[in-house]
């Protein structure tokens, strides 16, 4: 099971905060996992449209490339604004 | 080193006091943010700060963690607000304790820009306009750059 | 903007709530100056902070003017104790209010280094070892020209 | 008359911070003042001696060649330390 969060202007378009969704096979790394998510259709295009889009795993920062086992817990959301 | 995030507001005066006391303190620089009133020419009337609990406070920890690998500092306090803000309020306090003004400077304003870069919080402001999610500035990215060549 | 000498301890967070209520001020960068317990390896039980009334008034006012021409500041504050001070006292605050917090750090930074050069105090310092004055600093002078070629 | 101040080391090693003094003639300048002053002998000749030793004309840095007028007030000092 992954652990799916999602943050600021894409938590709003998605309308949900988070989710758990069994690890979809053939899904290895980042990039997988935003087409995945994506073909979703409707809002969850944002997942690949929306610019700038960061990712992190289990709380680092990660790459389109980064690799995800099942039980991570994996972040979407826009470039920080903190401060 | 102490990395907090709350909704309430502080005091840095008491914040500061945290330090006091440590006879090898020679300075201190603290930085506070608010809330302006206006932001791209539109007028603020209130804003939503938004994190990612958990890995926010493990993020502010790896930045004081890397300015004390840095810089010779003695202590280091970070308090960052979310919550609903208004203009005046204070966000963000960065605190940076050490022997020598130098360090402190130079390790409160890194904390800062890599703060504004690599802590996972989103503003959100509600202007006359209506609502908007403020965009990553350029200019931050570039404060934030700036130190890897330090 | 605001200089002040004066024997009196002060809360930074209350001097500080003097720029609050602007909200135009994003950024406030503080420093605080303390007593240190040991200096050029002596122990320090004691310091005695002497001032040029009148003189050193006029020349803070004229490196807080000076960081106003420089910078796009709102408001400064300088306090400096005078007197006897003991190791953890606080001897200075600079305090600097802007809208952005670059101008904040960089106006803050060059009104104490430039303090620590042109305005007439002078420290003695009672160590185990007797009293002495304390020499200036060829690392304060460096700090204070290295304004020049901004 | 001309109001003359010593700080730090140097009121110490005099065993004052002050005094009045009329302009002494043949004195124009910071370099014939501290001359004048150093030629009272003892303790004065740190005028001529101290490392560094700064002036202040009416409450402004000075230099040697400094022009010094009557009803001037003109301090002597060593190089700040405060902060």
């Amino acid at each position: 099971m992954l652990k799916i969060l999602y943050f600021a202007h894409l938590r709003e378009a998605l309308g949900q905060g988070d989710e758990n969704l069994p690890l979809p096979s053939g899904v290895g790394d980042v990039a997988a996992l935003r087409r995945y998510l994506a073909d979703r259709g409707g809002p969850w295009h944002h997942l690949l449209t929306a610019r700038n889009l960061r990712c992190a795993i289990n709380q680092e920062m990660a790459r389109s490339d980064s690799a995800i086992a099942d039980g991570d817990e994996v972040a979407f959301f826009p470039p920080v604004t903190g401060g | 080193m102490s990395v907090r995030i709350q909704e309430a507001d502080f005091d840095l005066g008491k914040e500061l006091a945290e330090f006091h006391g440590d006879p090898r303190i020679g300075a201190v620089v603290a930085f506070v943010g608010l809330v302006r009133d206006s932001n791209d020419a539109a007028r603020i009337l209130e804003m939503t700060l938004e994190h990612y609990p958990g890995m926010t406070e493990k993020a502010l920890a790896a930045i004081v963690s890397e300015a004390g690998q840095r810089w010779s500092i003695i202590d280091a306090l970070v308090i960052h607000r979310v919550g609903r803000l208004r203009p005046t309020d204070r966000i963000v306090a960065v605190a940076v304790a050490a022997e020598h003004r130098g360090a402190a400077f130079d390790a409160g304003e890194f904390i800062i820009d890599q703060l504004k870069t690599r802590a996972p919080f989103w503003k959100r402001e509600l202007t006359t306009a209506g609502a908007r999610w403020v965009e990553a500035r350029e200019t931050d990215e570039q404060a934030s750059e700036r130190w890897q060549m330090g």
